[in-house]
């Protein structure tokens, strides 16, 4: 097994490094629900509040330069890996200073400068994308792994079976992570999914091994992708994960989740990624008054992008006929 | 008779088939406990069971393919694809089976079969779920494509789509779907091919299709305060298209403009338009003129697709525009 | 385990019809062949020659009222339903007379008398037909069940992985039969997939058994799919079973199949369907006499097919424009 | 120059294009030892060995998916399909991704690819392996569409396809891989959006594309022959669309005839029509035409096949007669 196999070391200060992201994240996230509620987010959201474990930790074990490509459930992977609160705040209310302009909304999210890659709203679309992002690093021999954030529910469309394939049988350097949250909407996923694990009991089908961890813990999420980073970097070929989650909101603004049995929710907001990483850092010895201070750094980063994001101005409506072709234009005949 | 919303006619009208018919059943995502994303089918579930009502993983292609093997052995299936863009990851089973089997098997085939999908734009979706694609459909001979503006049409296309032996595709409006009208007496149907001429006029037809007909009616409207008398069609079918009944009022009024929601490029339009100046030609006192969506992807942002889609005041321009030069 | 799952009885009576079944299937197919070389037949051919026996054994499990689909690749299967060789080759000849009469062709070819329901162009597109005919079984309350048989590079195409993963949840009596050929067209399905038994390997994918069977042998498919059709009309659900064959024609008409490695084509040829059958009728004690008997018999019937086929007049031209809807026309406006 | 085949004229032009960038790679079914089934291919393999030429599994999804993916990140890719009709099973890729991720990314991701594909009918395929499918690109905004007719085009054009930042569908019609040509020079490109007159005339324009242009080529010989001056219009890419041409050929004219290969319903030629009989209107002196294909599936047998499809003989009846009329 290469190095990268071994648990990657942990020091406090990462702690420290991944709580605070988890807290912009998950208050960028609060931002928008409230936005919404007031009627200045439209078209709908997918918040991803209680995912964000799987974001932060898969995040840190990757390179600036790799690729992140994402669902419509996306913003805590946009903002992982380097978007703005303040950017995507404003995408969501149609503002010039958003991360698309206006253009892509919250299931659009896109952040280029951080080879974040979009976020995609057929389910299982990206994931092709993800193989040939993985195929051109190989093409051009840069050793930049390629990753696919997707739901439990898109393992049972077409287009995850033919991706997982092609980047197997071309070994590529591209890591499949499912975010399982147990629903596909508003049903659950055991019931329409062949198989108990929806991912992982996918990958022998594959070749691949079964790999199930807590994606609520950044930590375990952080050493499990770090590994198959490095066997990916190594050119051993794809890797799939499968990460047990929990979204904590309904599937997008709709939806008040009564689909959900009594309890469930409760069980996991005692396991909240947030909940988990704050406990870790006060088992590592770092105390109250310094977690208070990171909490307050984290809020009023949210509470300004807010602001910010308000104050801009709306897209220019003009902007509605830029960016189909390469030359900036829409222009489609003399 | 009192009111229903465009939703509900949707299940109502699903209802009053399956009521009648048990060889009609219905698959797609989320739609049974939980009544589907948009409230389309609320109801059925609880009415008809599991037997009748069955959810389905994300999984188009086998969504259609399977009703298309259950509708040529027997049942009349009802397949929802929860947004019309999905379409297209189910495409193959669209444009190279379902209206193409029953011709290549020289006949010993039918697949009598419903797709109902949430087509279009206007509620700030984006690009991907926004999309309005009767014109997809339209580029498929042997495809039925039904694409009601109220909720009568609703019911009565639905009892015809259900009973047709054909496969047909029906187009519900997502911007519709709030919208209310009379609910139609048991038994109401809407036969194919049919245009509805929802208002008479003298100087100028003004075609439209579901998202564009409350459009084109309040444009008649506005019109009519000008001094303009526009006759209003909502051609209701795509195929079989109405193409008499347009002709016939080109030739009273000798203008057209065709209201669109879908691209300018490939637009269904385009089809009616070249009908109308070839069939239609010597009627014409003016250009044929089309309004449809620029060809652009929708985006997200209201004000820019407010950019990007026809309007009742371009269309008031537009007409005004035709009849008085 | 049902009493299905037994090995079903063979009497030599079966054997001499099955024997006659894979002769016929066998000469029709080369009469194929040789009306395409002599400009008589158009298009394209895919011929079955070397498959056989999946279609004869499958078929001897089956009963009238299963439902059967099958690839462009499916004048055995057609034929192993009823399909006459002069309708067969009447179709292939654009005769009123063929199966379809002219409007479908070789890859086509359909026989609804025995619910052989379709021949598909479209690689994977027939599997979630079969699918949904076993739904229709369950919904209308009969016990007919569905076969789908598929090549070896189907497997990697998402309509198989949709049609399979459905069926499962759904626990419908349909059966998954690959004819595993070791070629995609002109490629080793090796190459290009990420198990050793494209189909096989992925039945755990679903929940399902790892079946890989002789292919060539009528009698072991018979067995196999008699425990699968079994199963399901117990209602136990879908099976897949991986058969293994080869074509001894190139992938189309136009192939010379180059790609072959020196000497595959003779091993295989020694493992023809017709000759594995012929040597168990001689180990059954039936005399070469009577074999000789059967094989005139199958030769005479298809030398009639193909004059009552050549014989037939072209289909009516008037044939392009009917049966486009179900009142039999093809008229789209007013 | 030696002549070339049209079928040798895409394996060359992407030939052309490899040896000069290689950041060009290809990818797709039986296209690499194989040469593809269409012979497309040949010698891509021998010259450029399999890190620029990728044999792909029976996965149009990933194959479509796969190109963006290297697209978006500092490749070429140019991915076959290896029939048109297939581009049923990666629609998705095609309607939905390709050409909207630069638009709902605001300009942050350019797709510089090509999805090669064998198109049309007329060789006896039937109907999942026949279709003139140009039209369903036609219907999605953001795709460039190049449909070549001659062998020098499809260098031309395949130069420009692979240089081009946004994505381009490259249809090569399957009915005109054997036909020869004059093989052009090195560096020699064809630029979007210009239509080729191919013959200039007074009376009437013809107007087609990849397969219409040897019908409409030899209706206008048959129509000078008695008397009638056509003037001849090849499209070469439906977007851009030079509308300029057919409208400047229209003004002079005042007849157009329109010959596509897809069915006539959501043809390409609607649009083309509609934008005549608008901007056009005033130069016309007869109805607008079109010819397309019936709107059935294409069936098997050639002389079925030959009913359904326009030829030769229609298109100088129907021209004959707009102009005599
Ligand atoms: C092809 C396609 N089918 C259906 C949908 C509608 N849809 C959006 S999200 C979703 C559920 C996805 O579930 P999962 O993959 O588990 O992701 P999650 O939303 O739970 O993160 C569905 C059905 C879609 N966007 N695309
Ligand atoms: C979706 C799709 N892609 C590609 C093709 C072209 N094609 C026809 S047959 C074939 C190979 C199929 O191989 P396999 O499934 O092993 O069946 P076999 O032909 O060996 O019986 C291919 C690629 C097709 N018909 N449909
Ligand atoms: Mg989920
Ligand atoms: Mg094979």
């Amino acid at each position: 097994m290469p190095d990268g196999t071994q648990t990657l070391p942990v020091s406090t200060q990462d702690l420290r490094g991944w709580y605070e992201q988890l807290l912009v994240i998950r208050g960028t996230e609060k931002a928008a629900f409230d936005l919404f509620m007031s009627g200045l987010v439209k078209g709908t959201t997918h918040l991803a509040a209680g995912h964000e474990g799987v974001a932060v930790g898969a995040s840190a074990a990757l390179r600036p330069d790799d690729y992140v490509w994402a669902t419509y459930r996306g913003h805590h992977h946009a903002m992982a890996r380097g978007l703005s609160p303040e950017a995507c705040l404003a995408e969501l209310m149609s503002k010039g200073t958003g991360a698309c302009e206006g253009k892509g909304g919250s299931m659009h999210l896109t952040y280029a400068p951080g080879n974040m890659m979009g976020s995609y709203a057929i389910v299982g679309s990206h994931m092709p994308m993800a193989v040939g992002s993985a195929w051109s690093a190989v093409l051009r021999e840069t050793d930049q792994v390629s990753v696919a954030f997707f739901g439990d529910g898109a393992t049972n469309i077409g287009a995850f079976h033919e991706a997982v394939n092609l980047a197997v049988v071309w070994k590529l350097p591209v890591i499949f992570i499912c975010e399982n949250n147990l629903y596909m909407e508003y049903t659950p996923i055991s019931s329409v999914t062949a198989v108990e694990h929806p991912a992982a009991d996918r990958a022998a089908a594959y070749s691949l091994p079964r790999i199930v961890i807590d994606g609520n813990d950044v930590v375990t999420v952080r050493d499990e992708v770090g590994k198959a980073v490095a066997r990916a970097r190594a050119g051993e070929g794809p890797s799939i994960i499968e990460c047990l989650t929990y979204r904590h909101y309904g599937h997008s603004r709709t939806d008040p989740a009564k689909y959900r049995p009594e309890g469930e929710l409760e069980q996991w907001l005692m396991r909240d990624p947030v909940t988990v990483l704050r406990d870790q850092l006060v088992e590592a010895g770092v105390g109250e008054d310094e977690l208070t201070v990171i909490e307050g750094r984290a809020q009023q980063m949210v509470t300004h992008a807010v602001e910010a994001a308000k104050a801009a101005p709306l897209s220019d409506p003009r902007e509605a006929f830029t960016d189909v072709w390469a030359d900036g234009g829409s222009q489609w005949r003399t | 008779m009192a009111d229903l919303t465009y939703r509900e006619a949707v299940a109502e009208g699903i209802a009053r088939e399956m009521r009648r018919d048990p060889s009609v059943v219905c698959l797609g995502e989320d739609i049974g406990a939980a009544g589907g994303v948009f409230k389309t089918t609320q109801g059925l579930f609880e009415e008809f069971g599991p037997a009748r009502v069955w959810d389905t993983p994300i999984s188009e292609q086998a969504i259609v393919g399977a009703a298309m093997g259950a509708a040529m052995t027997g049942m009349r299936p009802v397949a929802e694809i929860m947004f019309s863009d999905f379409l297209a990851v189910c495409w193959d089973f669209i444009a190279n089976e379902m209206p193409k089997v029953r011709y290549m098997t020289g006949g010993q085939v039918t697949v009598p079969m419903v797709v109902r999908t949430a087509n279009g734009g206007g509620l700030g979706f984006g690009a991907q779920h926004s999309q309005a694609v009767e014109n997809w459909a339209f580029t498929i001979p042997g495809l039925v494509i039904a694409a009601p503006s109220t909720p009568a049409d609703v019911i009565g296309l639905m009892a015809s789509a259900i009973r047709s032996d054909d496969p047909v595709m029906f187009f519900e409006h997502k911007t519709l779907f709030a919208s209310k009208g009379e609910r139609p007496p048991e038994g109401h149907m809407v036969p194919f091919g049919q245009a509805n001429v929802v208002r008479a006029g003298d100087d100028i037809t003004l075609v439209g299709l579901a998202w564009s007909m409350p459009i084109v009616i309040e444009a008649a409207e506005q019109l009519a305060a000008q001094g303009i008398s526009a006759e209003v069609i909502d051609l209701r079918t795509l195929v079989p298209l109405d193409a008499s009944t347009v002709l016939g009022s080109v030739a009273r009024t000798s203008r057209i403009l065709i209201v669109e929601e879908n691209p300018l490029q490939g637009g269904w339009g385009g089809t009616l338009a070249s009908i109308v100046a070839d069939e239609g030609f010597y009627d014409l006192d003016a250009p044929v003129k089309r309004l449809a969506a620029a060809n652009v992807p929708l985006p997200f942002a209201t004000h820019l697709e407010d950019q990007v889609l026809p309007s009742v005041a371009t269309t008031v321009t537009t007409a005004a525009a035709m009849v008085n030069s």
